[in-house]
């Protein structure tokens, strides 16, 4: 065993130790534990890139300890793990530092960075889990360590919002365990990837292997917050910005889309998927939830509501290319998970600022921002146009690669879901945007600080600018060999041609 | 039918009125009587049965009846110490959960 | 010098009584501290010997069963003496810091003595040794309980006395119509002999009605919650964690040992049964509890339902299952001992830190006392067997081995029980994340108690990752189900 | 004729156990249950257990009489609820009607069962006799083949002292020595003293060979501390706590350090060296009886110390 195949280790490690270290810091220490939790997501980030070449050199490198009689936790580095981990890597490092800035003189921060790098580390965990087990591990950490992020603030409506999500969560959990147990109970210790012993398995006993695909999905379905798991997502509101940018972009939903992709292409493969019928009901509620969450957000008036539904809408677009056989969707499917992360976290920020700065919660009192908040605004205009699918931000190559794909497939009805889609979310970003940059400003702004800045602070405005920048760049230069969509391609030709 | 296996069947008889009376009883001391009557009911089955398997007597059982009274001594005296510690705090001597509705 | 290891498990332990009995203050801590670092010494030695020689059986006084009574060292045996010796040792620890001395001078013997009592039933092997070590542990736990003094420690301490003395003679019972029907008090000798005839059965029946009560299974449990949760913290955690396992473990060591799995299936099914009404009834009264160490108590009782479940899983028609289920047991029974441990040490702290008992009293803790809300939190992981955990290692084992013999109630019941304790971990949580005005209004327990309780919950996350160091020690299934 | 004894004896115990647990007077039930002690020893002497017969006279009867009769007198002033055989109603005698139905029953079946001891552990107890150093085999049995149990059992015997003194409050007011003011009865108990200290330590002795033992001789040693105490002779030493648990824990300190010495000699705990297994055992017997009789005294003694206190009430 070489260094390098321990580096999956090691990128879990660095958040989790990061995460130790912080709780145990004195609350007042902040220089320190700035120091420390941005050192190591860049620490993270240098060896993401590392493992990453590894893995483009065709390198799988793997740790693994027995737990239970023939049950290992397995970190494997394979090429869609890197796809998320690069991912929740970069979005840590902007995320902490909008965070830094945003909880400034706020209580319990010793607290809040501890729980968010653990939260960090599960996500990493999710991503190089190299089995179902492993996977479920991290899966439900995430659970428990987004908890305290969730109802951080204290006051009774998050400590409800606190409840709300621990109710959908665990129960989400608790079928997920039941499938994990009958998977191993029954198909035996598979790995990710070994789909020839599953689709045996499948032909022997159907049903069996129909409940296991069924309560694996229902489980993961719910922080995935698939139609009618969703309820959690715009209750759990009421959290600070960054936890929010966090749940909707980086860690909770990302994991539950992320755990159907790899249940669909790695436990079950998405041949055997197809052929058993299951990924049709799965496409069709993935479609339902896209127009249900459009629909949902178009009626919200509070921002960070309507991008919560946004969210509910837009991770269903990961769920449906995953759906649609044959590599285009995928390709649409695996890369609106880079896209979404990127374009939704830009959203949040800005949002964030909106209300840091001027306390602006509802669209109404929007009007008249650009002029105030340019930059701020500039951002988030970026991201609104990229979930709408306006080239060339990133939102529009995963529109344009589902769409490909469900031709492909022969699913041409998808096409209308998409076109429905588009037009409810143009309907419910284009009258904000118009009230940024057109309309004039409505008397005071409800609670105006930071007046010396022009914009906002930098803590705050520069993570906003990068992942704008950062989804833009996706688009524009979707054609580079750096770009998330060529890692996309790379993986789905890894899948499909064995 | 030996005298060994009529004590056994006395002690089966003593272990049921203890038992009977260790549940009807709230009094304390009524209820540490119930448990000797069932300690010394389940010493004779042990060594009434036991000597009646073999016909004479066996000193094993006979010297773990021995270890037994003294640790059911052991044990009433304790129970004892507690019982007037509670009757001396509370005037009780019955548990709070028996005391009825007064 | 080979007897020393296993004999040191019951004489260092004798010493300390004898030493904390007889010699002034300053001293008795002192020794107190220097021989449980001879008896983690003591076990460790004992865990090198069975790595290089295997099970080994001792005769006390040089005579051989059945005459004499043989100690045995096995995987089982070894695992229990270890754990109790790990959370022994931090338990002394916080009480050393917790108590008051007029109470840490009465502590000493009773903690000594108890520790005798669970090392002697680890390793016995004779019927009616076990009953001597029963009533040991039974009169040196209603000591610690009264070590309180006041009227609510004082009924608590009745209620489990008598508990404790009609469950000893439920299994002394049993032990005198087994001595008679097969002349012998050894168990490996009865276990070659042994037949499931109607007297035995109701020779069993007794015994597991009367160690059932002493481990407080629904429905024999209503002594258990005012007894764990009115002691002194470090007794709490003592008598949640290791002492209703000595009875628990005697039920385990007869059903394996004289092959019970073979038994009619209702024995199994009836225990499954208590220990799904334990789980559900335990989690119920825990989510309706005001006062945060009652909360913790009725845990306990749900978590030994959750023990319960290994019976009706242990089969001989399946032996991998059955096995599985019984590993299960063990890490379920190990990280419960950790993590309430850890628990009761927390739920102290916080109630220091607030001098009240009210769960209400607990907002903003969290805020400012940190470190004890993460350690009761960590323990609070391993409780709801959510990974990574002992906790969820065990479930996970059980689950798979119900799964796997089609016997899904108890899964049902398992998820269920999960759901609950999920729901009153986070009830407790929910109240520390509270933010209230008024500053930091909190005492500020000492840096050791807090340690203390931290650690211990730490082994119990820990024993998710190390658990095949634990299970390696077992003996592999075709001995279990002989 | 006999079978006639046995039976008139069963009822009688049987009787007398009803008696004691369902008559109205709490001190005629403790009466009865002293009195069924007394049966009871002649029981066991049907039974061919005569050891049993003195520690059931000495001890159960004895000694938990005395202690429940003590007890009694400060039990006085409770809420003293009459035995409710009147609440058929009530679901409680419901439970304990069929439990004590029920354990009766099933007893009953278990006993009628020929039985068939595939060990024969008696025969085992008469080959090895010679090598105990005793040559009465109860001796053999408690001291030596199962020696470990007896330790064991005398560490319970010293928790529940322990008990009685953790509950002993520190604020009460000392033990005020009521002895006897009858001089004539004092001369009479100075002169008792020794000779029931010689009976016991007779029974001691006694033991190696015959019916007797540690228990019993300190069960009538601790009846010779209680004359002691009441006829006012320093029981200042009780009073001292060194010499209260000194006491307590002496036998079984010498025990532990009898018994742990062969692990010296790499011989296992509690074994006996050869040819002096007989002596040690005396030795250990001496210590047992001494403590033994302290620690029932004590008992005795503590529960002096806290009489029921009104102002207390809550």
């Amino acid at each position: 065993m070489n260094i390098m195949s321990l580096l999956p280790l090691w990128v879990l490690m660095t958040s989790f130790l990061a995460a130790i270290v912080i709780f145990l810091l004195p609350e007042e220490r902040h220089r320190l534990r700035s120091t420390i939790n941005i050192g190591a997501a860049i620490i993270k980030i240098g060896l993401i890139i590392l493992l990453i070449r590894l893995v483009a050199q065709q390198e799988t490198p793997e740790v693994s300890l027995e737990v239970l009689p023939g049950l290992s936790l397995v970190l494997r580095a394979d090429a869609l793990a890197m796809l998320f981990a690069g991912l929740s890597s970069i979005l840590w490092l902007c995320t902490t530092l909008y965070a830094i800035g945003y909880l400034e003189n706020a209580p319990n921060r010793s607290r809040f960075f501890g729980y968010f790098s653990l939260c960090v580390a599960s996500t990493m965990g999710i991503s190089l889990a190299g089995n179902l087990f492993t996977f479920l591990i991290f899966y439900e950490l995430l659970t428990l360590s987004t908890y305290p992020l969730v109802v951080h603030r204290g006051t009774p409506q998050s400590l409800k919002a606190g409840r709300t999500y621990l109710a959908y969560t665990l129960s989400g959990g608790v079928v997920l365990l039941v499938g994990v147990a009958l998977f191993y109970a029954f198909a035996g210790d598979l790995a990710f990837g070994q789909t020839a012993q599953m689709a045996e398995f499948t032909h022997t006993s159907p049903i069996a292997s129909a409940i296991i695909f069924l309560l694996l999905i229902g489980g993961m379905a719910v922080k995935a917050a698939l139609f009618p798991f969703h309820g959690w997502l715009p209750t759990a509101m009421v959290a600070p910005a960054p936890v929010s940018a966090l749940l909707h972009a980086v860690a909770v939903v990302k994991a539950g889309a992320f755990g159907i992709i790899r249940v669909v292409y790695d436990v079950f493969g998405i041949e055997l998927a197809w052929q058993q019928g299951y990924l049709l009901p799965l496409s069709l509620i993935a479609s339902f939830t896209i127009l249900y969450g459009s629909w949902r957000a178009l009626q919200q008036t509070d921002i960070k509501k309507r991008l919560a539904f946004s969210t509910v809408s837009q991770v269903s677009y990961i769920i449906l290319g995953v759906t649609l056989i044959g590599p285009l969707g995928t390709i649409g499917g695996l890369v609106h998970l880079l896209h979404q992360g990127l374009m939704k976290v830009t959203l949040f920020f800005c949002a964030g600022n909106y209300a840091e700065t001027l306390g602006i919660h509802k669209i109404h009192e929007l009007n008249g921002t650009g002029k105030r908040m340019p930059m701020t605004s500039a951002a988030f205009t970026l991201g609104a146009l990229g979930m709408i699918g306006i080239p060339p931000v990133a939102g529009f190559i995963s529109k344009w690669y589902l769409g490909t794909g469900a031709l492909a497939a022969g699913m041409d009805w998808v096409i209308w879901v998409l076109i429905g889609s588009s037009l409810l979310n143009a309907a419910y970003f284009l009258p904000v945007l118009y009230r940024i940059w057109f309309l004039p400003q409505q008397g005071q702004w409800p609670h105006e600080s930071f007046t010396q800045w022009r914009d906002t602070i930098p803590l705050l405005l520069i993570p906003a600018l990068i992942t704008a920048a950062l989804s833009v760049a996706a688009g524009l230069f979707a054609g580079s060999d750096l770009s998330p969509l060529s890692w996309a391609r790379l993986i789905v030709i890894r899948e499909y041609q064995p | 039918m030996s005298s060994y296996l009529i004590f056994a069947y006395g002690g089966v008889g003593l272990c049921g009125i203890g038992v009977f009376g260790f549940i009807l009883h709230t009094h304390l001391l009524r209820r540490l009587i119930a448990f000797n009557l069932l300690g010394s009911g389940t010493f004779l089955i042990l060594v009434g049965l036991s000597q009646s398997g073999r016909g004479e007597a066996d000193y094993i059982p006979q010297a773990l009846v021995l270890t037994g009274i003294v640790v059911a001594v052991a044990a009433t005296a304790l129970a004892l110490v507690l019982i007037r510690r509670w009757a001396a705090l509370t005037q009780h001597a019955t548990l709070p959960e028996d005391q009825g509705p007064s | 010098m080979v007897h020393f290891p296993m004999a040191g498990l019951v004489v260092f332990p004798l010493l300390g009584a004898l030493v904390s009995l007889a010699l002034s203050q300053r001293w008795r801590t002192l020794m107190s501290f220097a021989l449980i670092l001879a008896l983690l010494l003591n076990n460790a030695l004992l865990l090198l010997q069975f790595y290089s020689q295997g099970m080994f059986n001792e005769a006390m006084g040089n005579w051989p069963a059945p005459l004499g009574i043989e100690l045995r060292i096995d995987g089982l045996a070894l695992i229990f003496s270890l754990m109790s010796a790990i959370v022994a040792s931090i338990c002394a620890l916080y009480a050393y810091v917790y108590l008051r001395p007029a109470q840490l001078k009465l502590f000493w013997p009773f903690f000594w003595f108890l520790w005798v009592a669970l090392n002697s039933i680890w390793l016995s092997s004779d019927l009616f040794n076990l009953y001597v070590g029963l009533e040991l542990l039974s009169l040196a736990a209603v000591g610690l309980v009264a070590l309180s003094r006041d009227a609510l420690s004082l009924a608590a301490a009745l209620r489990y006395l008598f508990a404790a003395l009609l469950g000893s003679i439920g299994y002394l019972l049993g032990v005198a119509l087994l001595y008679a029907t097969y002349g012998t008090l050894s168990l490996v000798e009865l276990s070659q002999h042994f037949s499931l005839t109607l007297s035995s059965s109701v020779a069993l029946g007794f015994m597991f009605i009367g160690l059932l009560m002493k481990t407080a299974v629904f429905p024999m449990h209503s002594w258990l919650p005012p007894a764990h949760g009115g002691a002194l913290t470090p007794v709490s955690a003592l008598l949640s964690a290791l002492v209703i396992k000595a009875s628990f473990y005697i039920v385990l060591r007869l059903w394996t040992e004289l092959s019970l799995d073979s038994a009619p299936t209702s024995a199994g099914l009836l225990m499954g049964i208590l220990g799904s009404a334990a789980i559900l009834w335990g989690g119920w009264m825990a989510l309706h509890q005001t006062h945060l160490k009652l909360v913790v108590a009725y845990s306990t009782l749900a978590q030994i339902g959750y023990f319960m479940l290994i019976f009706p899983l242990l089969s001989d028609t399946n032996p991998h299952a059955s096995h599985l289920a019984f590993q299960g047991g063990i890490l379920m029974l190990l990280a419960h001992a950790l993590a309430k441990a850890g628990m009761f040490l927390a739920a102290g702290n916080l109630l220091f830190c607030t001098g009240q008992k009210d769960l209400h009293s607990l907002a903003g803790l969290s805020r400012y006392r940190p470190l004890n809300i993460f350690a009761f939190g960590l323990a609070g992981v391993s409780i709801m067997g959510l990974p990574p955990s002992g906790g969820f290692n065990g479930k996970w084992l059980i689950i798979q081995s119900a799964m796997l013999q089609s016997q899904w109630q108890w899964v049902l019941v398992i998820l269920l029980g999960s759901l609950l304790s999920a729901a009153y971990i986070f009830r407790v949580f929910s109240y520390t994340y509270q933010e209230v005005e008024g500053g930091d209004r909190f005492k500020q327990p000492s840096p050791l108690l807090e340690w203390s309780a931290l650690s211990l919950s730490v082994l119990s996350i820990l024993l998710g990752f190390a658990s095949m160091l634990v299970l390696d020690l077992l003996p592999s299934h075709s001995v279990v189900t002989q | 004729m006999n079978e006639l004894i046995d039976l008139t004896l069963v009822c009688i115990l049987l009787g007398l156990a009803s008696l004691s647990l369902f008559t109205q007077s709490l001190f005629r039930a403790v009466m009865f249950f002293i009195l069924l002690g007394l049966i009871l020893a002649l029981v066991w002497i049907r039974l061919d257990a005569p050891d049993i017969a003195l520690a059931e006279a000495a001890i159960g009867a004895g000694i938990t009489g005395i202690l429940l009769l003590d007890a009694l007198a400060h039990l006085r002033a409770t809420s003293n609820t009459p035995p409710q055989l009147r609440q058929l109603k009530q679901p409680r005698f419901w439970l304990a009607l069929i439990s004590g139905a029920g354990v009766i029953l099933l007893l009953a079946l278990a006993i009628s069962e020929p039985l068939a001891p595939a060990v024969a552990l008696d025969l085992q107890v008469s080959e090895n006799l010679t090598n105990s150093g005793v040559t009465h085999p109860i001796t053999a049995i408690l001291l030596n083949f199962r020696s470990y149990d007896t330790l064991l059992e005398v560490a319970v015997l010293v928790l529940a002292a322990l008990v009685a003194v953790t509950l002993r409050q520190s604020d009460e007011h000392p033990v005020v020595n009521e002895y006897l003011p009858n001089p004539l009865l004092h001369a009479c108990l100075k002169l008792f003293f020794p000779m029931i200290f010689l009976v016991s330590m007779y029974l001691l002795w006694a033991g190696a060979a015959q019916p007797g033992g540690a228990f019993q001789a300190g069960a009538v040693l601790a009846a010779a501390f209680v004359l002691f105490y009441l006829v006012g002779l320093k029981t200042q030493l009780a009073q001292n706590d060194i010499y209260l648990k000194g006491g307590w824990i002496f036998g079984l300190a010498l025990f532990v350090l009898v018994g742990s010495m062969p692990l010296l000699y790499g011989q296992p705990f509690l074994t006996y060296p050869d040819s002096q297994a007989g002596i040690f055992i005396l030795l250990i017997e001496l210590g047992l009886t001494l403590s033994i009789g302290w620690i029932l005294f004590s008992m005795f003694l503590l529960s002096q110390s806290s009489p029921l206190q009104k102002k207390d009430s809550p």
